[in-house]
């Protein structure tokens, strides 16, 4: 705490710096700022005080804002973390489901759609309640997997609208609990996104084990996925750099821009023209 | 009269109501310049409204805690001077801002109201007044870490909603409990229940002490 | 298929193996079995020949029912199994869940406990309803547990009444579980039930790393894990011997034998008299 | 008269109703050793109530496929000779092991009906009758497979349940076609449906053809 004003020791007619200062500092009291102000040269007179003073709070408060509202960047990665376990503890779940009903009932089939399956027949027995209880929960937590995806798709656009729309929602959201927070994926390099999510082959590779993999979790997007293998590298290239330049746009302004969306889409396209040999 | 000078009655065809001039910022009403301030949407417009003394004169300096997304801040930067409006949250903000991109006098604040040291480098000493209306628990606590921002003769001018210290507790015991806080630094001068604007909500008018 | 009666090969005055006749054997077609019988010499006359058959249809039936119902062991394997993957998905959702409430949510517990109080709480944005729902699912996914951990309270003295009665019925269908079915159980040896469910600590002490196990999953006996640790093994080892005993008359004959009980009260009440030194 | 020897009509208080003299089995009134035939609890004491030629005569060996708990059967190990009782579900057999028990002609055997060669070794054959009344699809294929039971001028009682059959279906559509079923190994010599004392029933009595 000091006794100083927002504008001491910064250039007050630089609103980001200005602005920093009204949202980082701090005073143990207020005091007669204006005057303090003028008396120190910070502006001519009090009214051009103002005028800065404003420039100052509404710089700096639009950074807070976009800055908390960013926060929302660790619930996404809640939710998509919450969404790798929930499917992997349906399918757990869903096995041994069916696997029980299978003893009790015919006609059972393994895996999350056989336990939603089961979880409409009409248990006659105490082991066929539990079984077809069993398999409920199972389809409960495929539901609940369900429900935080869709989610994921509504809050995705708001807190990375640039990268939720050239990765799609959900994969952006995992690029950005692999790197750990949207700022934090705006700062690696973009062969660094083009392998996150492919970390054991990594190792296994600069162990010399394996070969560099060319691509981690961003795989499960089209532009990869749907190209030519001959090409892929190239592919997940192109898409991992586009990727990185949606996700530093996000994290330093926030707006969207629809360009990145055709570049990536015109890059791609010529990559896939390329003859395969 | 009580009015602040640029709060007027103003007739908006089917009735009068209380109006500033300024710019238009939540799609209120408007006839030749004055904006319809609705006592229903605005405790303070419900003060003003109920014939409260609230001490505003117009030009006044003014901390305005729990400014939400603007809506009444906007009325009070119209007729007052410099306008400090905090709030915590930071979605009503966004709206707030562009409230405040709209006038020159509106300083607005992404600050918790109960840490008043995370804006005392910003908002002036020696206010003429403070304008309150925080839905959170200890009210009067707020008020009270807010006074060193007030002049010795400014006013505090606050909507107490009940419902925020205690839900089971009744209204009357509850704006009792507040006020008696609010003693230990501030001398009410004048407390009116907001109905039939605002349900269970207390206006209160104070100066330090 | 065969052409024989029942009682063609076998001694059809021993009930138990005309019983086993009755039971197991086969024909392509009947035949005039009564004639056929007193011809063979079966039997002296036709009445005769009823009552043979009358003691081996009793005998036969009256084991075949036992070992059908006895198929329910294999209903208390899938119930104690689903009950550990329960208890350990519960456990993970759990955390999961009350470590995203814990980012939107004050004074939030861990565990399936915290979970079960977030649970109750009133969101008010999508994040907040998707972690609150979370951990309901979490806390559903205990209470189902604690459903079929009533379940096998239940059923599990109608498959293993004395095995129940002496281990509890959630221990006596955890070493089911382990042997594979009550028959398996009944047919080990009881140094090898003692260390049911510490396999991994046996094969370190076959491969020379440890000392040899004291106990399996009978360590969650209050005879075991209430004696004193200086006569623990003795302990297990007597409880060990006694559930042997209850597994096999389970079934052999499934018939309750309270007295069993009693021995091992006795039995265990000798050991903790014994000094420590 | 069409009832078996063995079976007759008694006066239990408050009214007449059919009997058996036997070892009480599961409850029913027994006045003077006769025990009451409730044909509201057995299919074949219906039949037997509404007067249908059933052809068993007293004495007669039986096999009796789905025998239950072994309330019906019995009432026919009291008035028949041998009486080979099969059921499938473990769990009523307990009881039925118990009712057989208490009598020298009855044979319980926990087997399944549709697989006649896994009791053919313990049945004998040239039955005078085949009581059935098993709650399964394809009644008419049990009674089929069973045929080689009887002797040439063997009865087969049955009481075929529509709903077995296809609940979604009429009862008299799901009658005939199990009547057509019937037809390539048997002679169907009457029926007769079972309301008042059961619903959707049809009593069948057939003879090898």
């Amino acid at each position: 705490m000091t006794g100083h004003g927002w504008f001491a020791g910064v250039d007050a007619a630089d609103p980001s710096a200005a602005g920093d200062a009204v949202r980082e500092g701090s005073a143990d009291a207020p005091a007669d700022w204006p005057r303090e102000a003028v008396d120190a040269g910070v502006a001519p007179d009090e009214a051009a005080y103002y005028e800065l003073l404003r420039e100052a709070t509404l710089a700096g408060t639009r950074a807070a804002v976009r800055e908390r509202e960013r926060a929302d960047d660790q619930q996404l990665i809640h939710a998509v973390r919450a969404m790798s376990d929930l499917a992997e503890t349906a399918n757990e779940l869903a096995e041994r489901g069916t696997e029980w009903a299978g003893s009790v009932f015919d006609d059972v089939r393994g895996g999350v759609d056989g336990a939603r399956d089961v979880a409409t027949r009409d248990p006659a027995t105490p082991s066929e309640e539990r079984a077809v209880s069993l398999c409920r929960r199972a389809a409960d937590l495929a539901d609940e997997r369900d429900d935080i995806a869709d989610y994921v798709e509504r809050q995705g656009p708001a807190v990375a609208p640039n990268l939720s729309a050239l990765a799609g929602p959900v994969l952006a959201a995992r690029l950005i609990a692999l790197a750990g927070g949207l700022g934090a994926l705006a700062k690696k390099p973009s062969g660094t996104l083009q392998v996150l999510g492919a970390e054991d082959a990594l190792f296994a590779h600069l162990r010399g084990h394996a070969p560099s993999p060319k691509h981690g979790v961003i795989y499960t997007h089209e532009y990869v996925r749907g190209t030519h293998p001959e090409h892929r590298g190239s592919a997940a290239r192109a898409l991992a750099g586009k990727l990185t330049i949606a996700a530093r746009v996000d994290h330093y302004s926030g707006e969207r821009r629809p360009e990145l969306d055709e570049e990536l889409d015109e890059r791609i396209e010529r990559i896939r023209a390329r003859d395969t040999e | 009269m009580t009015l602040p000078d640029g709060v007027e009655r103003r007739d908006f065809g089917d009735e009068s109501a209380l109006a500033t001039r300024g710019e238009p910022a939540y799609g209120e009403p408007v006839v030749d310049g004055w904006r319809r301030w609705d006592a229903h949407r605005s405790k303070l417009g419900a003060t003003l409204e109920l014939g409260v003394d609230t001490g505003l004169a117009g030009g006044d300096s003014v901390l305005y805690l729990g400014a939400a997304n603007g809506t009444t801040v906007s009325h009070v930067a119209d007729f007052a001077g410099p306008t400090y409006a905090v709030e915590f949250a930071p979605r009503p903000v966004r709206d707030l801002l562009d409230v405040a991109e709209a006038r020159t006098n509106l300083f607005p604040l992404l600050k918790d109201a109960r840490k008043p040291e995370t804006y005392a480098h910003v908002v002036e000493s020696e206010l003429d007044a403070i304008v309150q209306d925080v839905a959170t628990r200890g009210q009067a606590d707020v008020a009270l870490a807010n006074r060193q921002f007030l002049a010795d003769d400014g006013r505090f001018v606050g909507a107490v909603k009940a419902r925020s210290e205690d839900v089971t507790r009744d209204p009357g015991d509850v704006f009792e409990d507040v006020l008696d806080r609010l003693r230990d630094g501030y001398e009410v001068l004048a407390t009116e229940r907001l109905e039939p604007y605002h349900e269970d909500h207390l206006a209160v008018v104070a100066t330090p002490k």
